[in-house]
């Protein structure tokens, strides 16, 4: 057909269900597209420590900022959701909790879980 | 805008079973091979097969094919054609193993061979104990071969026309079919297929009724078609009604699930086949075993809060053999039953199932039609599968015997083809008057203004053979049906349609489909009425027995001016000796 | 029962748009049902649908932002209004009908039949009930194509990512004990596309209406490939 | 990364990074938590003992490995034009390579001072 190019499509991902298994999915997609985008200032953060004491108190000083505690917060939950995400998806490629009942509870588990431990480390190395 | 044309070798309608296995014969020559089908070809309805397919291999308990002929002799209540069916008994067992080799995922035998399970209506020895005959695919059988079969057309590079609906075959002066015409559902556009041999394989007709384990898509276009082309349809008043639908909705239950184990019971909790049938009980022949039931529910000994169906016990099997060998059965409970056949019995009740009749056809798939005293090959046109009528099946078809039809034949039909094509190099000038005609029936739907709507025709045809052509048959109630049934054809060209957009209009194919509907319905009723005797499917209180000394022959009706003719059954077998009648008792 | 359906006509719609229809809903009706009640109150209303059992895989629409086969979907478990709308991701022909080529293309691409290169025996191929046992799981698949349309990888890459279906299928035959070419098969599936765009979401496993899952098929193609790589 | 094995060496490298970096930052963590360094004294000793900072620095290449490998997928799924998708990969691998850089340089210095 000569016309499929014209052919509309329904693509509306509002009017399109995710599953809790597709939304722990997407959250470590951008958990991980997060903490890719926050490396440089990890780093800097790394370099700065161990310039010397004064580096070192700076930047210990700009995370207990409020906006350094937010960023900690940020980070501690992307990296809270991406390893047990992480760690689910491992154990899918063993064939452990593949199964679909299995895997969604898993999903609500991780998704669940992520902010929860990301407060209670944020508050821990804080 | 010119009609726009293709010619190939062969054109094949219908990508079922019977389509696919001719396709695949001709595909894996050099032969230039189309297969049109309305839906795409893993849609079709040989999918729904569940029991499986019926192969004397004897891998489960003794057998052989000449065992397997008689019981398909006996089956057919000795209408079927003896030589018909010695060589589809004899074939069975090659076909299968091919549809092994193709890659079926058949079950297996701890030896490592195919699993066969017992069937109704199969004996060892003549008539003996209980033969296991039938190889199954668990009980998705038809799923597995038809999937199989289209990935072999795959490889081969056949060339699909998915989504088109053929309108009309057309034909010469001579009676010789060119091709036909077909529509390509997507743009509504009409397309010319020519070629030197076309095969109809488009299946059955079950949506004739309106309780029926039949498709949307099983209406009856190849019988349709072919009876506008002046071709007869034969012994088309043996319509198989499967005893074991899921009450008021018609979908399958197999009978593998009786194979397994499972039995009927009426209110009272009896196993009443026993009454029926004392030695074969549920697994009796399919018409017996429907007639039972029917009497059951008539005699008010019916289940359910209008005692309108009996009751299918399978819960004594246990839940390994249910969800080893039944898995599907215990699916389709749950949904449209609400029932886990694990538990619970199933509500059954006879559902329209399947039609014994069709075109003629001899055992290559070349269709027959009467000349002079004789017959003759129809030139140029094939038929396999539900659509053709070989007689294998006669009065009565076995369970697993269907699914041998389409493939044994289907692929006769394709190497008779490909001989065929040997001897006839060249396309045989193009009829245009054909064409025109073909192209009416198509143009005759763009006709605007008020009319009937194509729904309530078709609904009221639908209810009108349920109600007249149905289990049993008086003449009261076949030649009021008749009546009215002819009243609705004459309706017909009042049918309009309010849509008459191109693209992917359903509803024009619906009209089509009932024009279809139509022809193959009254073909089936108007031979019920003429035949007055009980013989398999074709059960008539008011003539309850068989009468071999005058009915011992093959109907054919004619749509011009609705005339019956008849044949002889082919009683001499092909190698071996006559089974002569005699009484059908199980 | 107040239902939603998504309607559009390439010849005089510009845009797909959401109709409402009101239809009375008996115990026990499915989905099906609905729309052929639909197509009875607006004959224009189109939609694919055949063996009203779930076997033919016909009849998958998107209910409620879900991918369902409409036959086997009881009216009575979704919520009201009812909005049906035709697959995503897939170019829409008319109403609820969309252009299935591409899934189709890429069931073909994995050459989904047993390869033999030893010559055939007479009878049947030899294989243990246990080595069938492998298959089950696999070869129920109907080709609805709710898996694969629901597949957010296959939403963005549908020319180069085979989809759940198609690798359901790649399995299938990499796991019968009669097929020859399990090297072909892995090598055909190398590439950052083919298998690899599979990011575990599972959306097909959530969908499939034979209780199929793709995601595990797909889990033991790859490590299959590991193990043949090492 | 030859062509032919960009699929599955990519999901295994995926993979194995993810386990050695998920390690890492669990013991990271906990000596965040239950020992974290008072001063920079300590910070620096910590940092710059012969263990931990080859295991830091392998916990970076890791990172940024798993990094390269995650964030290529995102740009083949959703960045289609080719051009602007080989793009973005240079640019993404450049910065990618400098982050690594930086990073190793202020671990190795440590390691020197």
């Amino acid at each position: 057909m000569t016309t499929s190019t014209r052919r509309p499509v329904h693509l509306n991902l509002f009017k399109i269900k995710l599953p809790i298994a597709g939304i722990m999915s997407i959250i470590h997609r951008a958990t991980g597209m997060f903490m890719f985008i926050a490396l440089p200032y990890l780093i800097y953060l790394l370099d700065l420590s161990l310039s010397g004491p004064t580096g070192f108190a700076e930047a210990v000083d700009s995370v207990h900022g409020f906006v350094g505690t937010v960023f900690v917060f940020l980070i501690m939950w992307s990296l809270s959701h991406h390893l047990l995400a992480g760690i689910r998806y491992l154990l899918i490629d063993i064939d452990l909790g593949v199964e679909k009942e299995m895997a969604r509870q898993t999903a609500l588990a991780v998704v669940v879980a992520g902010p929860v431990l990301g407060l209670l480390l944020t508050g821990g190395v804080l | 805008m010119a009609l726009k044309k293709r010619r190939f070798d062969a054109l094949i309608i219908g990508a079922g079973g019977a389509g696919l296995n001719a396709a695949i014969q001709l595909a894996n020559t050099d032969a230039r091979v189309a297969v049109v089908s309305k839906v795409f070809p893993t849609r079709s309805h040989t999918v729904a097969a569940q029991g499986g397919v019926n192969a004397a291999l004897a891998n489960v308990l003794p057998d052989n094919w000449h065992w397997h002929m008689f019981d398909t002799v006996k089956g057919s209540d000795y209408l079927g054609d003896q030589d018909a069916i010695e060589f589809m008994c004899r074939e069975a067992i090659p076909t299968v193993y091919e549809l092994e080799h193709n890659g079926v995922p058949f079950s297996r035998l701890d030896d490592g061979k195919i699993y066969q399970r017992a069937f109704g209506g199969q004996s060892q020895n003549f008539g003996g104990a209980q033969a296991a005959r039938t190889c199954a695919a668990a009980d998705r059988t038809g799923h597995a071969i038809l999937h199989a079969l289209y990935q072999q057309n795959v490889r081969a590079r056949t060339h699909f026309f998915d989504e088109y609906f053929a309108i009309d075959l057309i034909r010469d002066d001579e009676g010789a079919i060119l091709g036909a015409l077909i529509m390509e559902i997507e743009t509504g556009e009409p397309l010319l297929i020519e070629a030197k041999a076309t095969v109809l394989a488009t299946g059955g007709c079950g949506q004739v009724y309106r309780t029926t384990s039949n498709a949307h898509i099983n209406t009856g276009d190849g019988t349709a078609m072919a009876l506008r082309a002046g071709i007869p349809l034969m012994d088309m008043e043996f319509f198989q009604f499967h005893p074991t639908g899921i009450a008021g909705k018609g979908m399958l239950i197999t009978e593998g699930v009786r194979g397994e184990g499972g039995y009927l019971v009426n209110k009272d909790g009896e196993r009443f086949m026993e009454r029926y049938a004392p030695n074969a009980k549920d697994l009796a022949s399919r018409d017996v075993v429907s007639r039972a039931i029917v009497t059951e529910v008539k005699e008010g000994r019916g289940v359910g809060p209008n005692a309108d169906h009996v009751l299918l016990k399978v819960d004594h099997l246990g839940e390994e053999i249910v969800s080893k060998r039944l898995p599907g059965i215990r699916e389709s409970g749950r949904i449209f039953a609400g029932v886990d056949a694990v538990h619970e019995p199933l509500p059954v009740f006879p559902t329209a199932h399947y039609v014994m009749g069709g075109i003629p056809t001899d055992p290559y798939g070349r269709v027959i039609v009467p000349q002079g005293n004789g017959e003759e090959v129809v030139p140029g046109l094939y038929a396999a599968g539900e659509c053709a009528c070989v007689s294998v099946h006669g009065a009565n078809r076995l369970g697993g015997n269907s699914l041998l039809d389409i493939l044994v034949f289907g692929r006769a039909a394709g190497l008779d083809v490909i001989e065929n094509l040997k001897e006839n190099r060249n396309h045989r000038p193009l009829n245009e008057s054909s064409v025109e005609t073909a192209m009416a029936r198509l143009t005759r739907w763009d006709q605007k203004g008020e009319g009937i709507s194509v729904r309530a025709l078709r609904d009221e045809f639908r209810k009108t053979m349920e109600d007249h052509a149905g289990v049993f048959r008086t003449e009261e109630i076949m030649a009021e049906g008749v009546e009215k049934l002819k009243a609705l054809r004459d309706k017909l060209p009042d049918v309009r349609l309010s849509d008459h957009s191109k693209v992917f209009n359903t509803a024009r194919v619906e009209a089509l489909e009932l024009e279809n509907l139509v022809d193959t319905g009254i073909a089936i009723a108007y031979s019920a009425l003429k035949r007055q005797e009980s013989r398999g499917a074709h059960s008539r209180p008011d003539f309850p027995a068989r009468d071999d000394a005058n009915w011992m022959k093959h109907s054919l009706y004619f749509k011009q001016d609705d005339r019956m003719d008849y044949k002889p059954v082919r009683t001499k077998p092909l190698t071996v000796e006559t089974f002569p009648p005699k009484e059908r008792v199980y | 029962m107040k239902f939603l359906v998504s309607r559009y006509n390439p010849d005089s719609d510009a845009a797909p748009y959401m109709q409402e229809f009101e239809v009375e809903v008996p115990r026990g009706m499915m989905l099906r049902d609905a729309l052929l009640d639909i197509k009875r109150q607006d004959e224009s209303f189109s939609f694919r649908h055949s063996c009203g059992e779930g076997v033919c895989g016909s009849d998958g629409v998107n209910v409620n932002g879900t991918n369902k086969l409409a036959c086997i979907t009881p009216v009575s478990e979704l919520k009201e209004p009812i909005e049906v709308r035709p697959f995503p991701g897939r170019p829409i022909i008319r109403d609820l009908v969309v252009d299935m080529t591409q899934f189709y293309q890429q069931y073909k691409a994995v050459k989904p039949w047993v390869v033999r290169n030893d010559p055939m025996p007479e009878q049947e191929i030899l294989q243990s009930p246990q080595e069938r046992d492998k298959l089950d799981g696999l070869y129920e698949c109907i080709l609805c194509g709710c898996c694969s349309t629901s597949c957010p990888s296959f939403w963005w890459n549908p020319e180069k990512f085979h989809g759940p279906q198609a690798l359901l299928t790649a399995w299938r035959f990499l796991a019968d004990t009669r097929d020859q070419a399990t090297d072909e098969r892995l090598d055909a599936l190398e590439g950052p596309y083919k298998l690899f765009r599979c990011h575990t979401i599972m959306n097909c496993v959530e969908v499939c209406p034979k209780g199929l899952n793709p995601t595990k098929a797909i889990g033991h193609i790859k490590a299959l490939m590991l193990k043949n790589s090492v | 990364m030859s062509r032919k094995a960009s699929g599955l060496k990519a999901w295994a490298i995926q993979r194995l990074t993810a386990i050695y970096v998920g390690l890492f930052a669990l013991y990271l963590l906990l000596v965040l938590l239950f020992a974290a360094p008072a001063d920079y004294a300590d910070w620096k000793a910590w940092v710059g003992g012969p263990v931990v900072s080859v295991a830091m620095l392998l916990f970076v290449v890791s990172v940024l490995m798993h990094a390269w490998i995650g964030v290529r997928d995102v740009l083949i799924d959703y960045v289609h034009p080719i051009a602007i998708r080989a793009a973005l990969l240079g640019v993404i691998a450049l910065a990618l390579v400098a982050m690594g850089l930086w990073a190793a340089q202020a671990l190795i210095l440590v390691r020197l001072t």
